[in-house]
């Protein structure tokens, strides 16, 4: 008991909970489940991404697409670290995954079409992203906030690449422009819906919310992501596929449409145009490089054998 | 000139044809540190293929540059090695052992040569760009070397799979120590490194490496090309057109583009 | 007009993606004779795809023949099924069975289609197209159902195959009965033939077919397309990208040649 | 020794041994080899060309490809039957194939680099196979006669197609021009060696002639081919890539260079560009396809339980 109120404490001084610190189990269960969904939705995350490392239509975007790649393979490495903080095991959190029984974020479950879908994510979807990780930097866990701030400083470099390929594509030809255009209407409404159900459907929010992992509601984040991303889409010069988006003066924000959410709940329950692929991917990966690991396991016993020998 | 300008898109195209081959792995690599190495070793080929490219245009003095250079070649005007282009997986050709054995053999050349080029060759862009290189390259052949030892004194099953690996890539080997005319040329100018020079060295440096790892350098005959004709002459293997295809699709599709 | 020629299209892309796909097997089936067979079935498909092309410009009236609707449209702008452009193999995407479960699936989905066609659009170029496809669309479907008999009721680990490749194709069943806008309007003029019509026809044939091979229809769900769009919309799956790339990179990388 | 005179009588009066007929084992060993090996040539001769199917630059062409690469396909079809009227087994002699254990014709261990190569071997390759071949049809052995009858009326086909395709590209672009030359440039040399070594180093030569299992010398075939290939090559406008090639009146025939024969010995003895990619390529649809053919033979086997029950 007096432990459970120096946790409360610390939490309640908007100070760190530390790995060594004791915390209560729901705590410690919630935040692996939420890192872990992280690093998962990094690794995962790679493959629609990747889809056009081989195709990049010119040698900078290859490198800066190659780049951020693998940097969201970092990112998966940073977040299953602070998950072991936790008492967490990465080959236990790999099995979850490729087994289907712990998420990633939905959003990767839609394909990558075309090389303006690279900038839309980099736009949108990273962009989202940030405005659901930034709060997380001032999460009350230290090593997920210390991570969430690395990553978080990654990810707004990655926006603003992908905004700037839009960019560049804007100021191309015809085609270039409808790509653009095209890949818009694609990844608006899922990147919607990647900050959760309404607050009204999100039965985790309130308790995250006073355990400090959580510091804004899902209808903070999208609203506020929905007021940033505008006025960069009129910048831009492509339409947002939303006809009921449009400034409202009287509450200082905009308005906008509800995403559907019958497909966003299909997508969560696997059956998302990608989710399949994604696993299997992730899977097969993980089968065919079994014979690596366990050969990089042999030769370190060997090793260790020997200089103890 | 036009030695010097294709000397560069030699150099520039092993660099840039091998790096596509390593992004492949991106997502499929054995765990996710590889994933982040494999990243690595090709972004680092990648900037060195670009350099390389774009210092190839400058010199050819007809306003192409490295996008030009990579996209809107056929493969005949390819100038690279075929080592560098062999489907050594993660796909069916191959396996992350026959990655590492091609990534070893072909960071430990590329290493000897760039060490030279860095220290004398008389043309100073590539002697900055080779010295650039050189700390890139001792991590990769580095890598590869760590990854050797591991598979070859790992499990039975690896150390067969790294031998296999090694069984694959070595008739690629040969083609590495074969000069081009255009290298003894330019070699003879001190401009380029004769890569006949550098067999001893390499040869040495493979095995101290398959030695430690329990391993030996396969005797396969090399690979002969038709008509004697190889990379450097443009005369490839059927995996280029295919790799190729993939590279460029994009790009030639709409050519009026800007990226 | 525009429908009519955004239906050629559909019913020629499924034909030219699938007949890509089946010539994949050239020199890499499980025997001699199925080396054959794959062949003639893609011939066939590609024959198909040639007449419906030729026909959608024709329709179209902007000069566009087959070869310039084959290789110089972009993804989006083709409105196969998704099932055409899986990858079931021999690549690492699948398998013969995966290949044989897509090949009775599609084959007696066109049949259905095209029998209707044949017996009465009111176009009748349309008409004449599917008439003798038919014919080839039967012997596709008996080859397929023959092999999934052997496979279904051949060895154990052969019906486990079938079956995983049942499970593979089976998401893209839904789309197969979907009814785009097009065909819609053009079977409101007696043009076209709704496929949603066509379900139970095909289920009963292959409800029969899996019977006797010991097999049944996997209780999957459709797999979605992003915001509903599926293939006859344009939007496909990652698969498809590289298999234009393939298909495409000659003609591309040279616009103005004659072949 | 009856039977090996009326085995005699038949050979001299030109007419042909069947199946049933007796005949001198060394006879049946030389023609199961040599069919056999004819066989694996069109099999293996599937890769280079199929190569070229899934990138064929027009429909039209494609379709062509697809057929001649089928009709392959056919032929090692129809020469395997007529080994088995011999007494050999396919899967056996598959098996050879595989191990490395009996030859195909060296001329498909170069590789296909550009499409003008799909031309190039319809002309000069099938052209010289159909020099070769054509003799064959009136070979001694009847079912191996008849087989080539077939089969050089379809290589007859093929080389005019691939002739026709060479006439399209040279009246294309200049791009396309030099594709031809380069492609021509590098089978020339290999087609030539397509007719054996020198007749003086040729010891089988003279048996296989004595049985009429063969007609003409490799030299022979060699002259006849070089003769019939220089006016179209004229006609075509591409330059054989021999110096030493002019017509020689006295002789009434082309007088040419000496291929390399060291390079054809090193491609006979395995190591010629593409000797191990076409092997490892057989060897892997016959071991991937062989979850087939047992599920085949079960299958077969249960229906033919079943008949009999």
């Amino acid at each position: 008991a007096a432990l459970e109120q120096r946790f409360a404490r610390t939490i309640a001084a908007d100070h760190r909970i530390e790995p060594r610190d004791w915390m209560p189990d729901a705590y410690r269960r919630t935040l692996i489940r939420q890192i872990a969904q992280h690093a998962h939705s990094e690794i995962i995350g790679m493959q629609p991404e990747g889809n056009w490392i081989s195709r990049a239509p010119s040698l900078r975007r290859k490198a800066i697409l190659l780049a951020k790649v693998q940097d969201e393979a970092g990112h998966g490495l940073y977040l299953y670290a602070a998950t072991e903080t936790l008492g967490a095991d990465r080959a236990d959190l790999t099995r979850k995954l490729i087994e289907g029984r712990q998420r990633y974020s939905s959003i990767f479950n839609y394909p990558t079409l075309t090389f303006a879908d690279v900038g839309v994510i980099g736009w949108l979807v990273d962009g989202a992203a940030i405005c659901n990780q930034v709060p997380l930097c001032r999460t009350s866990y230290g090593p997920y906030a210390r991570a969430m701030i690395r990553i978080c400083k990654e990810e707004s470099f990655h926006q603003r690449q992908g905004y700037e390929l839009l960019l560049t594509m804007m100021s191309g030809t015809e085609q270039q422009r409808r790509m653009v255009q095209e890949a818009t209407d694609r990844w608006w409404w899922p990147a919607l819906m990647m900050f959760g159900p309404p607050d009204a459907d999100s039965p985790n929010t309130a308790q995250s919310m006073a355990w400090r992992i959580k510091r804004d509601t899902n209808d903070e984040l999208r609203q506020k992501f929905v007021d940033m991303t505008v006025p960069q889409a009129e910048k831009l010069g492509v339409t947002l596929p939303d006809p009921e988006l449009r400034w409202n003066p009287e509450r200082g924000h905009y308005d906008f449409g509800t995403p559907d959410w019958a497909e966003f709940k299909q997508v969560l329950a696997g059956n998302g145009p990608c989710n399949a692929q994604r696993l299997a991917h992730r899977r097969r990966a993980h089968e065919d490089g079994a014979w690596v690991r366990e050969a990089a396991s042999a030769y370190a016993a060997k090793q260790a054998a020997r200089a103890a020998a | 000139r036009a030695d010097l300008a294709a000397y560069c898109l030699m150099l520039g195209d092993d660099a840039l044809v091998l790096s596509q081959r390593l992004a492949e792995w991106c997502s499929r690599a054995p765990e996710l540190e590889e994933d982040v190495a494999m990243a690595n070793i090709a972004l680092d080929l990648l900037g060195q293929a670009r350099l390389l490219l774009t210092r190839a245009g400058e010199v050819e003095g007809a306003g192409r540059d490295e996008d030009a250079l990579a996209y809107f070649r056929d493969e005949h005007e390819f100038r690279n090695v075929r080592l560098a282009e062999i489907d050594c997986g993660p796909g069916p050709g191959g396996d992350f052992a026959t990655t590492i054995a091609r990534l070893l053999v072909f960071s430990s050349w590329r290493l000897a040569l760039f060490s030279r080029l860095a220290a004398g060759s008389a043309d100073p862009v590539l002697a900055a760009v080779a010295a650039k290189g050189v700390k890139e390259l001792a991590y990769h052949r580095d890598h590869a070397a760590q990854w050797t030892l591991r598979l070859g004194d790992g499990t039975e099953h690896s150390h067969a799979r790294m031998r296999a690996g090694l069984d694959r890539v070595w008739p690629f080997v040969d083609e590495l120590f074969t000069p081009h005319e255009v290298e003894q040329r330019l070699a003879g100018q001190g401009i380029a490194v004769d890569p006949a020079e550098l067999r001893s060295e390499v040869d040495g440096v493979l095995d101290v490496v398959l030695d430690r790892a329990g391993l030996s350098r396969p005797a396969l005959p090399g690979l002969p090309g038709p008509a004697g004709r190889l990379g450097r002459d443009g005369v490839h293997t059927e995996a280029m057109g295919y790799l190729l295809a993939e590279l460029q699709h994009l790009a030639r599709a709409m050519p009026g583009a800007r990226w």
